[in-house]
């Protein structure tokens, strides 16, 4: 079963709505109707959305903390994605998990995990289970530039390529781990070289450039159905916000901040369909005003949403 | 029904075949565990019987087969994972005390992890510091997690085949020492399982009651021959599991003692039997007759040499000096 | 000599800086200490005044440069290796518990570890369940660690001072709620260490012995003044040090108040308070008048969701009411 | 300063003296004079002496549980050696760290560690005081094709090219991790092939061969010393033992180790002695009754020594 193209105007409005949730969650942040840690993904879009597109919705999907869009692109409805950042009872994780840990069963959306590097192992488990049942999913796993020097990521890479296990190791190289860039952690010119050193294929993706991300990924996960390996990508964007709500991101000059907007993912699909006549201006602003809209109600919804009730506190630890 | 004299290594054996052949989701991984059967020959005979796809060596990569287990789990596999032994857990602490039990609330219910984690755990003979760690503990205090230590071969094999059957990640703590141990087992065509958080009482007794578990268990059980010379009726009670802990057979022995010890195999500070006390006193206060008393692990780092190794360790001769003290106090 | 009312993260930061100057073997090294100035400023300015060379900036790899730090010490450098948080530091626990405090009985007695851990511990806000362990328990548990929990920022700078003088590891276990509080200091020329393993009574009293440490002394303070208001008078005992503990500073207070509430900042099962406990009642039965009774954090992985993160943690409100429990027992 | 240029008969001598204590080990621990985990090296001896051969005595040293030959290597008495694996106060360690755990403070020797991996950052914590103190010491940081895929080997190596540390990573792969082949542990063709994952040189050596193992080094050793950074050897041995006392080693076949045992590395250097008329039969016949001597007083030795007494059992936690 080969996915049905995905049709790129929709690609496109999923790209908007991530970023005006996320603008919206930023707000709400700065209100204080939002805790915890919150990392926004603004900037990066393509990247996530490039994924999805080229892989079916029962593929398994799995991520850090910067997890917003991950969940969106994966059809996570925007109002439990809000809600959750409000820690209220209807969020994709009933508001016990927060902006970090967001799961959604239902969508195959595995997380939403905290500590850098610790999620790469669960990856492979979810590929081994696949592996293991002959099912001809495949595994995205997402991860930053940071947490490629964390032991988890390099075990779990030898692990992948020894099993011969389905799954896309995508590395978010959005050239720094909070104000660490690339250069200061990571021993390599480009990080992609990594992956010889477990024997894994590898390439270097623009991750400002949605068709790319989705045509690269297409060909890797063809040759992982037919066929179960691990692949390695190294996705290059860049995050427009700070690490988090509270970094003011002053490690990095406005110049390099301005190069890269000019490049945003967003704006260059619009081009690119507009050039080939597949969006007019107005469609694009209706979607955008949908997009908007959307994300307004998101904060409504969770505005209103209840609070998990405290006698639900002692559910969570074990099931039975 | 006639019972089977075997030994725990055999009866945990016998607990994976049966799992492995019971749900075919079960699978096991570990160091060593295919085509070496085991560092401690616990696996023997399963890759034969049950194939490489569900018996399955890794490298030296604790923190890595930890974590696959666990994202294994999510999608509803039953992963048994081996650690060689428990000291080498701590290198996979994080995916353990983290992913494994954090889940659950994580995900808002969605996601249950139904892990087993086994190995020996705790000192042996003469490992040295760093391959002596009990970590009973440690993990204990870890919510999401259970733990298990089973002392006889009965216990190993119900114990296990529960653990493996739970919904949650439980932890299963054998000892090196006690693999070539015998006793009693039920045959074969009895599919046997023992409930976590239930304690048993290994031994009836009136004057003082001896808590232990694991290797800490024949450890009593001598000692209570010893002191009934001596005119000292002991009750031994085996938690069996730590977490979750069987408070009421505690009390129900102590409501006829009165005086408690506490016989643990891990190190004093923030041990199972801190834990232990802290529950009997809040709960019994006025049973007791006296402080309630433990014996523990010295707390130092685990030399090498076998007399300072005894010294660091409990042993009979502690115990029978500690249930004497509060006894006679 | 004028005190000074400065932050408990200015306080830390002193201590680094005199530690730095004082010592050349003195060095800090963790992720975002240097360029960044430390993820919660604790490092402000380091890296200006002592250069890159002894203020390092590391990937994110704890297990790495914890190592990497015992080994430096192992030739007599005094590494302060930052732990952006202690939950992090759940990566890097097999350098923690065995490298370290094991490396001076397995060399015997050739080698100690002069080296300081350290970094905010324990819940904070809505960090959820993986960003809000409290470790104290599973250090303490650890022969060769010695582990302190400053609570004001006068204790912050004397116990860290002190701790990286000190020839063994030692884990300075800092909390991030306080690191904005405010307090008293001695003058900048004053040189003020604490020693580790001193407890102090923060407030005296007479009718309940309140011991805390870390997070849960302003909060025991906090009760104190409103169990005034009902005529119960607390002692407030901050034990500072985990490991080594102040016995006597407990025993002293309780000989006076024979009742005794100990509020913990970690999870119940296996945590300080149980440790505490134990000791009491083995060593002053006699003087108690009630159980021990402690408050520490529920027993479940900590939910993001504010309200039920507040249920989970300890709180002014059940401190009290544990308080008056053991008072009317 | 440079190492004066080591005598070949003495670094036969030591890889003899090396075996035949071993040998006297092995007899011991049958005996049950020595407890717990014991792991032979006979077979690998030309690595550590060869690697000494190119190196200066206050050059770092650290490696893993498989120990005797690296203390014996850096002149630790074998008496102090034996009396360790008796737990005996004279043992290098005072009896309290056994086979795994020798140590030798004056001659630089680190240990001794037994965690798979866990001393491999320690290592670059030795070579990051020099460099921190302005030393033009190397660290020789020994560990086995199993160590390789442990986190802590990968962040440790990260670190050392990223800091620039005087280091040479010294991986002794004889082929195996107890039963485990390198072929079923690691995803690579040859382990060398790591290196380059972090950007650090790497090598393959010929680990039967000691002037190979010395000559290699010493050129890396030289480069390091003139501008320190990190480097990588394979070096390709085989232990003829099982992993430790108690493994049967059934997981290869006789055949195998018999084509080692034919290139054994003693054997091969006292042939290439012998030829140069360095070195005659007697004068080897000599040397090695020399070494069997001294592996026998050892065993003496450790015998009549006394226990670590037991109220010293808590000087060990904390010095003052
Ligand atoms: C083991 C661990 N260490 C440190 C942290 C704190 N931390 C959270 S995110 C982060 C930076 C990660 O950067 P990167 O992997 O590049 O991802 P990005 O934030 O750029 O998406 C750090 C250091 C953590 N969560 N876990
Ligand atoms: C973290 C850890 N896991 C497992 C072990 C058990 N163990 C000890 S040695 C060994 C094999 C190591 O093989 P290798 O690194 O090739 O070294 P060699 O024994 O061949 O010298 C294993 C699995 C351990 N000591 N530490
Ligand atoms: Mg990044
Ligand atoms: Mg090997």
């Amino acid at each position: 079963m080969q996915p049905a193209e995905r049709d790129e105007v929709e690609m496109l409005s999923l790209m908007l709505l991530i970023r005006r949730f996320e603008e919206r969650a930023s707000q709400q942040y700065q209100a204080q109707k939002i805790g915890g840690f919150c990392h926004l993904y603004i900037g990066q879009e393509a990247v996530v959305v490039g994924a999805v597109a080229a892989t079916r919705d029962d593929d398994y999907l799995i991520t850090a903390y910067r997890d917003h869009a991950h969940a969106l692109a994966r059809g996570t409805s925007p109002d439990a994605c809000m809600a959750e950042l409000f820690g209220k009872e209807t969020g994709c994780s009933k508001g016990l998990g927060g902006s970090m840990h967001y799961f959604d069963k239902a969508r195959h959306m595995y997380g939403g995990h905290a500590i850098v590097g610790a999620h790469v192992p669960l990856a492979c488990g979810l590929a081994f289970a696949c592996k293991y049942r002959k099912e001809d999913r495949v595994t995205l796993c997402f991860f930053g530039d940071g947490a490629i020097n964390q032991g988890a990521f390099h075990e779990a890479l030898n692990l992948a390529a020894l099993y011969k296990l389905p799954i896309v190791f995508i590395c978010e190289n959005n050239l720094f781990a909070m104000g660490t860039s690339v250069k200061r952690s990571t021993s390599l010119k480009q990080i992609v070289d990594r992956a010889e050193g477990y024997d894994i294929p590898g390439e270097i993706v623009d991750g400002m450039n949605f068709r790319e991300v989705r045509d690269k990924l297409k060909e890797v996960v063809t040759s992982i159905r037919k066929e179960p390996h691990p692949a390695f990508m190294e996705v290059r964007t860049y995050r427009y916000r700070g690490h988090s709500m509270s970094d003011p991101a002053s490690y990095r000059t406005k110049d390099e901040l301005e190069k890269y907007r000019l490049d945003d993912p967003i704006i260059r699909l619009r081009a690119q369909l507009t050039r080939e006549g597949k969006l007019t201006n107005e469609q694009f602003d209706n979607i955008d005003k949908q997009a908007k809209q959307t994300a307004n109600d998101s904060v409504k919804f969770a505005e209103e949403s209840p609070e998990p009730p405290l006698e639900k506190l002692y559910d969570y630890t074990y099931v039975s | 029904m006639i019972m089977r004299e075997i030994t725990y290594r055999q009866a945990l054996n016998e607990a994976h075949a049966e799992e492995l052949e019971r749900d075919p989701n079960v699978f096991l991984m570990g160091e060593e565990v295919a085509e070496y059967n085991g560092a401690y020959k616990v696996s023997q005979g399963l890759l034969d019987r049950f194939g490489a796809e569900r018996i399955i060596d890794t490298p030296i990569s604790e923190n890595g087969f930890a974590g696959l287990g666990v994202g294994a789990a999510m999608v509803g596999l039953r992963p048994i994972i081996e650690f060689m032994t428990f000291s080498f857990s701590l290198v996979a602490f994080d995916q353990v005390v983290n992913n494994a039990p954090n889940m659950l609330t994580m995900s808002g219910g969605q996601f249950n992890i139904p892990i087993t984690f086994r190995g020996p755990n705790g000192p042996a003979h003469q490992l040295g510091a760093t391959h002596s760690h009990a970590t009973e503990c440690l993990y204990a205090n870890i919510p999401g997690l259970k733990v298990c230590t089973p002392a006889t071969p009965r216990d190993a094999k119900g114990l296990l085949k529960t653990a493996v059957r739970d919904n949650n990640p439980v932890l299963v703590l054998e000892s090196e020492l006690l693999y070539s141990s015998k006793g009693m087992v039920e045959p074969l065509d009895v599919d046997l399982t023992i409930p976590l958080g239930e304690a048993e009482v290994k031994r009836e007794g009136s004057d003082v009651t001896i808590i232990c578990y694991a290797q800490t268990v024949p450890l009593a059980l001598a000692a209570a021959e010893k002191l009934e010379d001596e005119d000292i009726s002991s009750e031994i009670v085996d938690l069996r599991s730590i977490k979750p802990l069987d408070e009421e057979a505690i009390y129900n022995s102590i409501r006829k003692t009165h005086r408690v010890v506490i016989v643990e195999q891990d190190r004093p500070f923030c041990g199972v039997g801190a834990e232990v006390c802290y529950r009997i006193q809040k709960n019994i206060f006025d049973q007791l007759d006296a402080p309630i008393a433990r014996v523990s692990q010295e707390d130092v780092p685990m030399p090498y040499n076998e007399k300072l190794e005894k010294a660091v360790l409990p042993n009979v001769d502690k115990l029978i000096g500690a249930v004497k003290k509060v006894c006679y106090a």
